[in-house]
Order: C-alpha cells, then structure tokens, then sequence
C-alpha cells in the first residue's frame, strides 16, 4: 500500500471508524441488555436484597414471597434431564452419521436432522400438548408434568448435540482412524475408546451449549410443564421453569412482581452465561489434540 | 481362551452397532410422528382462503392471512435493522481489527453471551427498552427490533467466518492493485465471501420466524391488519401459541398454521443449507 | 554402517551370502495385484515375494503407489469406499484378498506403522492397554507385562516409566514414533508395515528409530516404505522399486537390496538411485 | 474481473451504493414513523383484563364500524396488566374485571358490565353441585379424589390460575385462603386456558369467568358449571344478584379519559352495546 490516494486513505479511515463504532454498538448491546434488566430488577432488589429470592418460601407475588428456587430447581432438573437424554442419542446419532451409515443414507439424516432443528419450539410445545401430554396422563394425570418438559426438550437439542457431534468427531485427525484400525480394533473400540476421547471436548461444549439452549427455552417448556410452582419430585409433577415464569406472569405483573421477574431474566443470562464461557474455555483447551496431526 | 473372549468382543461391536442404529431409527421415528402429526392434521386445514383471508373466532376458523402479513412485517424490521449493522460488525471484526487483539476478542465473546441469551430474555428487555423507555409501545417496529438484537449475534458471527475464509491472496492481490482496503472490502471481499453473508441470513431468518417468547410483550396479540409498523401484529408462531394454549377447538387452525410455519421454515433452511453447499464445492474447486 | 550389539549376526554385505535370518521363505507371497480408486488404476499387476524374517524397503518417487501396497497387505483399503483391489495375497495358505478374511485377526498379526506418529490421546498406559484388552487378554498382571516388555523393546521404557499415565500427546515426536511401534509389537504380530516412519521426524529421532528398525529384523518381517535411500541402503535386506508409467504404478524392479543398489537391472532403476530421475 | 477495476471508478461506485443504501435506510424509517404521526389521533391501545377482553372487542368493532377512520387495538393480559398499562401510558384504555382498590385512585373506573366467577368441571363428570367447604378441601390439597365428594373414583386435577389474574385475587378472597396454601396440579393463565385444561381432563376442577364458561359450553365445549351455595353459576344469577361470587367489569383510565377514549367509554356504556353484552353471556349494568 505504498502510494495509496490520500482520498481512499480517508474513506479507509472513516470506515474503519464507523464499523467500530458499529462494533461498539454491538458489544454496547450486551450492556444495554443487563442495564435495562437491572434497571427493572432495582426496585425488588433494593427492598429486599438479591437473597430474598433465593430465602423466600415459594413465588406468591400476591404475599410479597419472590422466592425463585423452587423454580430453579425445575429449570436445572428439565435441562438436566433433557442433557442426560440427548447426549447418548445425539452423540449416537452423529456416529450413525459418520460411521455407520452408507453415503447417501448419511445424507438423508443430516437432512432429518437439520429438518428437526429447524422446527420452531412453539410447534413443538404443540405437538407435546396434543400427542405427548395425553399419553403420560393415561399413567398420571394431568399429563403436564417434568416428564412431558423434559421428553420436549431433549427432541429439541438432539439436532444441536448430533450437530455439534457431527464437527467435533469430524476434526478427529484421520491418522488416529488409521491407527486404530491398524490395531485390529473393532468399530465400537475404535469409536469409544479411540474417536470419542479425541473429539471429547467438541462434543462436550456442545452439550453445554445445548444445555444452555434448554434451560433457555420458553414457549415448550410453558405449554407442556403444568406451571405449578414446586420444586419437583417425581417425574409426574407438574412444575413451572423459570422462563416460563416470565413468559406466564410478565403480561400480568405490576411493581415488585414485574421487577422480580426482571431480575430471573437476569439470573437466567447469568446462568447461559456462565455456561457458554466455560464451553469456550473447554474447546480452547483442546487445541492439542487437533494440533498433533498438523 | 482368547477365541471367546474374541466372539465376547465381537458380540459386543454389534450390539453397540445394534444401538446406534437403534438411537438413529428412534429420532427418524419421532421426527417422522412430529412432521406428520402436523401433515396429517394441517395440510388438510390448508386452502387458498385460510392462506389470505383474516382470522375469525378467536382463530378458529378464518385464516391467518394478516398474521403472515405481520409476520413479514416483523422480519422486514428485523432484517433491515441486523443487516447492515450486522454486515458492518463482521467486516470490521474481519478486517479492520488485528485478529486475537483484546478488543477484537471482547467484542467475540460478548457476542458468544448474546448469541446464548434466552429470547424471553430478550422479550423482557425489548418490552423495557423499545416498547416503553424508546415509547415504541406494543408494535411491530419493537418487536422487529427486538428480534434484530436476537439474530446480530448468529449473523455476524457466519459473516465473520465468511469473511476471513476468504482467499487471503486476494486481500494481497487487491492490496497490489493499489486499491483502498474499502474498495478490496466492496469489491472483492463481499462477494466472494456472499455465500456466507447469505447463509447467515437465512439462518437469521429461520430463527426470527420461529420466535414467540420475544415477541409476546413486545409485537403483542393483535391479530388485525397492521396499519403501520407502529401497530401491533400477531406472528404466526404467536398465533400457533395462543391457539394451541387459549381457543378451545383452536387445534385444527393450530396444526395449518404449524404447517404454513414449518414449510416457510423448511424452504429457507434447505436454500441455506444449498447455498453452503454450493459455497463450500466452490472453494474446493478454487483450491 | 553400525553394527547394534543386540542386532542378528550380519551385516548388509553379508546378506548375499545367506544370513539366517534371510532364508527366502516366502511370509507373503503376491501375485498380480492391482489397485484402482473408482476409475483411476494406481497399482497394475504387482507381483512379488515379502521374505520371512526380512526388511524389504519400497522405494520409488511420490504417487508412484507405494502406500497403496503397503495398505492391501493388512486390507486398510477396506476403509476407502471407492477402492477395488484385485489379484491375491497369499499369507499362510490364505488369501487375504478373500471377502472371508478376518480383518481383525489379520491386523493383529499384520501390524502397521504411519507416517506421523498417531497415538491415541490417552495415557501412555492406555494406547498399549487398548489392543491387548481387545484381543482378550483379561489379566491385568499379564498386560502391564507386555506393556513394560514392549516399551523395553523399543527402548522407551526408562524414559516413561514414571510417567505411564500422562497423555502420550505430551512426548516428543520421536518417543510418540517409537510408542506406536510398542503398540503395533505389542500384539506380537508376524509382519510390521511401516509407512515412511522416519520421515515425519528430525534425524536425531529418526536415527534413534531406524537402529530400532534394524533391531527388529529378524523377529518380525518388516515392509517399509521410505523415500530416504540412504536409510533403505541402510535397513533393508530386499528392495522393491516402484515407478509410475503413465499415471500407473509398477513394480520396476525386485530383488536383494544389495544387488539393486549395486547393479540395477532396470534403466529406471538406475537412474532413480543415481539421483536422476524422481 | 475485479481486480481490473481501478481505484478511483471504484470508491465513486462505493460512493454512490452506499449513497443508495442511507437513502432506502431512510425510506424505511420514514415509512415506519410516518404513520405514526397520523396513527397517533386515530388509535386507541386496549389492554387487560382476559375477561372483558372479548366483549371490548365486539364493541371495538361496532365502535370502528360506526365510527370510520378510528382503529382500536384490544390486547389481553389480565387485570394487573390493564392497571399497568394504563398507568404508565402504554395503553389508552385498561380493562379490569373487578372493582378498582383503594390504592387504585390515581386511575379511573367505568363499568361496563357485571360478571360471576363459575367452578366448572369436565362435563362427563356426575357431580352438580359443591360446597364452598368442599371447593376449599379441594383446593387445599385435603381432598384428592372425586369419591370423596360423591363422584367417581377419580383424582381431582385441581387447575389455579397464575398470579396477576383478579379472577384468581377473587376467589381467594372469597374461600378465604391464601395463593400459598393452594395445591394446583396445573396452573393457567387466560380463562380460555382453563376452560381448554378442563376439557381436555375428565377429573379437572377449575374456576372461570361465567360469561366465559357459559359461551364456550354453547359452542359445544365439554365443561359443565357447577352450582355454589344453591345458584346456578349463569348470567341471570348475577343478573339479580343471587350469585355469590361476581363482579364488576370495567374500563379504566389513568385520570380523566382523553376526548378520543370519553367518546370510545361512553359507546361502551351505551344501550347500543347491550346485545354484544349478553351475547358474551355477561349482564348489563
């Protein structure tokens, strides 16, 4: 760039300088976002403390108790539940995907797969309301219930762990497949003890990610959980996430109900949040094992 | 003996084989009950007159002709307002900042936590900002908005990758040229790395279509024509909700709409997963 | 040209006279192999005899499909959808060539070593455990045995033994190199395919695991494919010599190695070796 | 190619898009905020209440009928949401289905019409008729099963409403119970949820606006109203104020009603109004 125009230099500059304000803006956002929602929060907070919804007996707004565990308690045990369900057959479908499955058959799967992911959570609280709820309440009325939550759930991260499966077992260098095939190993040796140690990291963060995604979601959760404040314990029970806590009650709230359910928007970014820095933290420390083979 | 231990091992490898082929045929099978539970029970829903016409009852019978309107509408927004920041973000993380610096990586991770934040939480901060601090009130225009600082996260981050996948002996070549780095960046950057841009895009599409939780206390419940972007509009996944949750004998019109959503969804998603396609043979070829 | 105090009692110079361990009994005996991918025919019509208890260096310029031998003779091509081998392998009245061959059985007795050295990213421990749990041997006494012997055999075991569970991705190249032998000899197989082993490697590890090579002649059959003359010179009893005549590959040329390097019968031959064509 | 282009032709083309792009930037603000300017003394924002809702709707569209150029927009949310609403401005008009609190006098009340709150049940159910002790067991968790009551062997799925809702506030008042003493299998929110619920579970009991649940079941909707303390939960009942358990419907402004919402609560107030009211099965004030 020797003898560049000292016009295009100064369109160089002034680009430069409103893509990084729009850059800022962008990094701002995530600022505004906890602003706005601490603004809201302030109210509650301030009359109580931050532990007041964690010490309160169970959530009625109406007697000023804003304790949040109960529903805490529910959100981790859906998106545990889900996590515990979908990684074996998330991690299961991306080695049908890969190993298993002849070409073109692969091809159709990827297919189903992105199909399912593509699926809007609302159609999927539908169709657990109308096929799935009815079937559990055979076992158990009303049928709304953890279990419902939970079964939701985990058909709805499925495609983002078999996705993100798909890419870690993928990057898995070709030498280590070689290798293990030359041992004589059989495919399930060879995948459990050889590939997946390999690709552990990758499909971790994804399980993480999914994890996130689950403790996230709204619309499904609400409309097949039962949304009875308590802190579950059986499958049975009917039980109320936290996002769903906001979605049901945000419409209908007023002062420090409206301004608690501000501040479980927080807790809730904070959680996510956490959990994506950890999934970063695990794939950066993985750097080795796809290094090696370079 | 080694000869059954051996015939222990192989049994082994194929029940585990018997397993995964298990777990692959059980999502194909639920997949296969979700899809066509709403085939079966929408597709039959579905005539030029519930496509166009308004909806009546509480939704119950009409159609959801104005909430494809609002729908639209409420991408329309969205779009315009991801599309040039979000384009503008990732040539400027791309191009502009020295790669792995501290600002740049600030800049990465915060979009990682915004691109994991629940939509509701979204929802709840676009009703606080657009909706009332902003005054925009229950509209469209906020709930576009909102899905806007939804989707910037996911676009940006497919364009940033588009972006730096980009030749760089083209950067070089265009440097040699004499030509200002915006010019290169117009000119020659955009395009090759448009398979991307628009990949991201259509990601961007398919999530903001699929929203409800943001768009319930920011676009709001009106199921009329909007007047303007200023009017509230119901999206078709809100519609889907409050039929599904709130009408008593809303189901039918709820699978037609989940029918209409779905292969709305489906299309973007197969141009998008061609266009990746296309992109990612394009760059074989090239290498 | 140093003589290792353990290794047989010959030297190259000597094999023409008929070391011990160079009776010409045929381990694997090859008779027109071809190898195409999809359309491309990459190997036509090799045929030719690996020695029992000998090195036999492949040598030849790139592409010319060395690799591509080396992986029939332990039936890796299986992996690569569109690869159609014909002609026959004979190993113990067998063919291995034979749809019937179990592969598993096949790879424990026919081991193989890679380019770049590929342990498993597990303990040190944990990559020689892994095939000798698969090929059943249950007690643990018996495996950490063989895991100590084998890491004798190659020398590696008073440089990890401390250390037998921290990640083999932790070693040096050269010691990662010489872990794979372990693991592949572990097994105690027949016959060891080796894939330009030393190339991947600086030539300090590289002279540390060719002298381990050298050793290991006359207990297994050795096929190694190398690019490094000098080192086939060095290590081999035979020599094949590969060539590619119009994007196929050939067998040029078979024969002691002495005798090749010496008095090529072929042209190409001589002139690959003189340094004037490859 | 592209490299051939020069520098200079280039940047002017730079120029001249992005000179394109601000414009349509522009244009599209425009077209977004223009309206807004002529929207503004045209519309009116109804929140509130899933109650009065429906009936402010039909009245909604009679208004918009009979008065050309005007477009009312009615949302639910519930009561606490038409309050809010209207309290900080984002709404014109709430909608609130009980009477405004003492700590409610900053807004301003107007009634449109009078409303019960019904137990209902699903409608294959044998039981008519409960006691207000009975509905208090049950919601407290100290019955479970309909046998007890004199019904079939069945598990009661007691269905509560969400916090926010007067119809909820309404009921505890009544039965004299606390939200945090209620035992709920499911919890709603809208009254068509709850008339939804307790279609879809044979041993469901849940409480819901009477015009409500009086509308949905001659739509053919499989719940049946049950009779407390002796009166049929229907709209002659709280017509003549035999109905223990009703309320009043009403509009709500935040201090005197704007030129545009007076016009609008007046037409809501009005005889002309008063089919829409009882075909919603709701009574005239």
């Amino acid at each position: 760039m020797a003898k560049a125009s000292t016009r295009s230099n100064r369109t160089d500059t002034y680009l430069s300088r409103i893509l990084g304000a729009m850059g800022l803006l962008c990094a701002l956002l995530l600022v505004l976002v906890v602003f706005f929602l601490l603004k809201e929060a302030w109210p509650v907070v301030q009359s109580g403390g931050w532990l007041r919804f964690f010490h309160a007996q169970g959530w009625y707004p109406l007697e000023q108790l804003f304790g949040m565990l109960p529903m805490i308690w529910a959100s981790i045990a859906m998106a545990l539940g889900a996590i515990l369900l979908a990684l074996p057959i998330g991690v299961a479908s991306a080695l049908f995907l890969l190993f298993y499955a002849p070409p073109s058959v692969a091809k159709i799967y990827r297919l189903l797969l992105n199909l399912l992911a593509g699926i809007p959570s609302v159609v999927f609280g539908l169709w657990g309301l109308t096929e799935l709820v009815p079937i559990i309440a055979t076992w158990h009325a009303p049928g709304t219930s953890l279990l419902a939550a939970i079964l939701v759930l985990t058909l709805m991260i499925i495609p983002t762990v078999a996705l993100t499966s798909v890419a870690a077992l993928s990057a898995v260098p070709k030498e280590l497949h070689a290798g293990a095939q030359a041992l004589g190993l059989t495919r399930k040796t060879r995948i459990m003890s050889v590939i997946i140690p390999a690709a552990k990291a990758g499909i971790i963060s994804g399980a993480l990610l999914a994890t996130a995604r689950a403790l996230g979601e709204t619309m499904a959760v609400l409309m097949v959980a039962g949304n009875v404040v308590q802190t579950p314990s059986s499958l049975f029970d009917p039980v109320r996430a936290l996002t769903a806590n906001i979605a049901l009650e945000m419409a209908y709230a007023m002062s420090d109900h409206r301004a608690s359910l501000f501040a479980a928007g927080l807790l809730l970014t904070l959680i996510v949040w956490g959990l994506a820095l950890i999934a970063s933290r695990i794939v950066k420390s993985n750097g080795k094992v796809l290094a090696y083979a370079k | 003996m080694p000869s059954r231990s051996a015939s222990n091992i192989r049994l082994a490898d194929q029940c585990f084989s018997v397993l995964i082929m298990a777990c692959a045929a059980f999502v194909t099978i639920t997949l296969i009950w979700v899809l066509g539970d709403i085939v079966i029970k929408g597709a039959s829903h579905i005539t030029w007159s519930f496509i166009t016409s308004e909806p009546s009852d509480a939704g119950r019978s009409g159609g959801i002709g104005t909430i494809l309107v609002s729908t639209l509408l409420i991408l329309c927004v969205a779009l315009g307002a991801a599309i040039p920041i979000g384009l503008g973000v990732a040539v400027w993380l791309s191009e502009f900042t020295v790669q792995h610096s501290r600002f740049s990586n600030t800049v990465g991770t915060t979009l990682d936590v915004l691109a994991g934040i629940p939509s509701i939480v979204y929802g709840l901060f676009g009703n606080a900002f657009f909706s009332l601090y902003l005054g925009l009130g229950f509209s469209i225009l906020s709930g576009g908005l909102t899905l806007a600082c939804m989707i910037l996260p996911i676009f940006i981050r497919t364009c940033e990758s588009g972006l730096s996948a980009v030749n760089n002996d083209w950067r070089k070549g265009a440097q040699a040229l004499g030509m200002s780095r915006s010019a290169a960046i117009w000119h020659v950057l955009l395009p090759a790395a448009a398979p991307a841009i628009i990949a991201g895009l259509i990601l961007g599409i398919g999530r903001a279509t699929a929203e409800t939780a943001a768009l319930i206390f920011t676009s709001g419940y009106v199921d009329r024509m909007p007047g303007s972007l200023l009017d509230s509009g119901r999206a078709l996944a809100v519609h889907i909700y409050d039929l599904s949750m709130n009408v008593t004998g809303g189901d039918n019109a709820a699978y037609a709409s989940a029918f209409v959503l779905i292969t709305l969804i489906i299309l973007l998603n197969t141009t998008a997963q061609s266009l990746i396609d296309r992109w990612f043979s394009q760059r074989i070829y090239a290498s | 040209m140093t003589m290792q105090p353990h290794s047989p009692t010959f030297t190259l110079g000597q094999i023409e006279q008929g070391p011990p361990c160079c009776e010409p009994i045929p381990h694997l005996s090859i008779k027109g192999l071809s190898v195409r991918y999809g359309a491309q025919t990459v190997l036509d019509e090799v045929s030719l005899d690996i020695y029992k208890g000998c090195i036999t260096a492949l040598i030849g310029p790139s592409g010319c499909g060395k690799t591509s031998f080396l992986s029939t003779l332990n039936k890796m091509t299986d992996a690569i959808s569109h690869a159609h081998v014909t002609g026959s392998i004979h190993f113990d009245n067998n063919n291995i060539l034979d749809a019937q061959t179990n592969v598993l059985q096949l790879r424990r007795r026919i081991g193989m070593i890679f380019q770049k050295p590929n342990p498993f990213p597990l303990s040190i421990e944990r990559n020689l455990e892994l095939p000798l749990k698969e090929h059943g041997i249950k007690s643990r006494k018996v495996r950490k045995e063989k895991i100590e012997k084998a890491l004798r055999d190659v020398g590696l075991w008073h440089e990890v033994s401390d250390r037998l569970n921290t990640s083999a991705l932790a070693l040096s190249g050269g010691q990662q190199q010489r872990l794979c032998i372990a693991r592949a000899i572990i097994l105690e197989p027949e016959i060891l395919l080796m894939d330009e082993p030393c190339s991947a490697l600086d030539p300090i590890s590289s002279g540390i695991v060719e002298d381990l090579i050298i050793r290991l002649r006359g207990d297994y059959t050795v096929i190694i494919v190398t690019h490094n003359l000098a080192q086939a010179k060095r290590v081999a009893n035979y020599a094949a010599f590969f060539w590619m005549k119009e994007r196929v590959g050939k067998l040029i040329e078979f024969g002691q190695c002495q005798h090749l390097f010496d008095t090529p019968q072929h042209e190409l031959t001589a002139a690959y070796i003189s340094g004037a064509k490859g | 190619m592209l490299f051939s282009i020069t520098s200079a032709h280039s940047m002017a083309l730079l120029f001249r898009r992005l000179k394109v792009a601000t414009c349509s930037l522009a244009a599209i603000l425009l077209i977004g905020w223009q309206p807004f300017a002529f929207a503004e003394k045209s519309r009116l924002t109804i929140t509130g209440s899933s109650t009065v809702a429906p009936l402010t709707l039909e009245i909604a569209k009679l208004y918009e009928k009979t008065h050309a150029g005007t477009r009312i927009d009615v949302q639910t949310g519930g009561s606490s949401r038409g309050i809010n609403d209207a309290r900080n401005g984002l709404a014109d008009i709430g909608m609130v289905s009980r009477a405004l609190k003492p700590t409610e006098k900053d807004l301003n009340g107007f009634t449109i019409a009078l409303d019960g709150i019904g137990m209902i049940v699903h409608n294959s159910n044998p039981v008519t008729a409960l006691t207000d002790a009975q509905i208090k067991d049950i919601y407290l968790g100290k019955i479970t099963n309909w046998q007890s009551v004199g019904g079939p062997d069945l598990a009661i799925t007691v269905v509560n409403k969400a916090e926010g809702r007067s119809t909820l506030e309404l009921f505890l008042k009544h039965f004299g119970v606390r939200n945090s003493q209620i035992k709920p299998s499911v919890v709603i929110g809208d009254n068509q949820q709850g008339i939804k619920t307790v279609s879809g579970v044979k041993g469901a009991i849940g409480y819901v606006s009477i015009g409500t649940a009086e509308y949905e079941e001659k739509r053919g909707t499989p719940i049946k109203r049950l009779t407390m303390q002796g009166h049929e939960a229907s709209a002659a009942n709280v017509a003549n104020g035999q109905y223990p358990l009703s309320r009043t419907l009403n509009l709500v402004t935040k201090g005197a009603p704007s030129k545009q919402a007076q016009h609008f609560i007046t037409f809501a107030q009005s005889d002309a109004v008063k089919h829409l009211i009882e075909k919603q099965f709701f009574v005239a004030p």
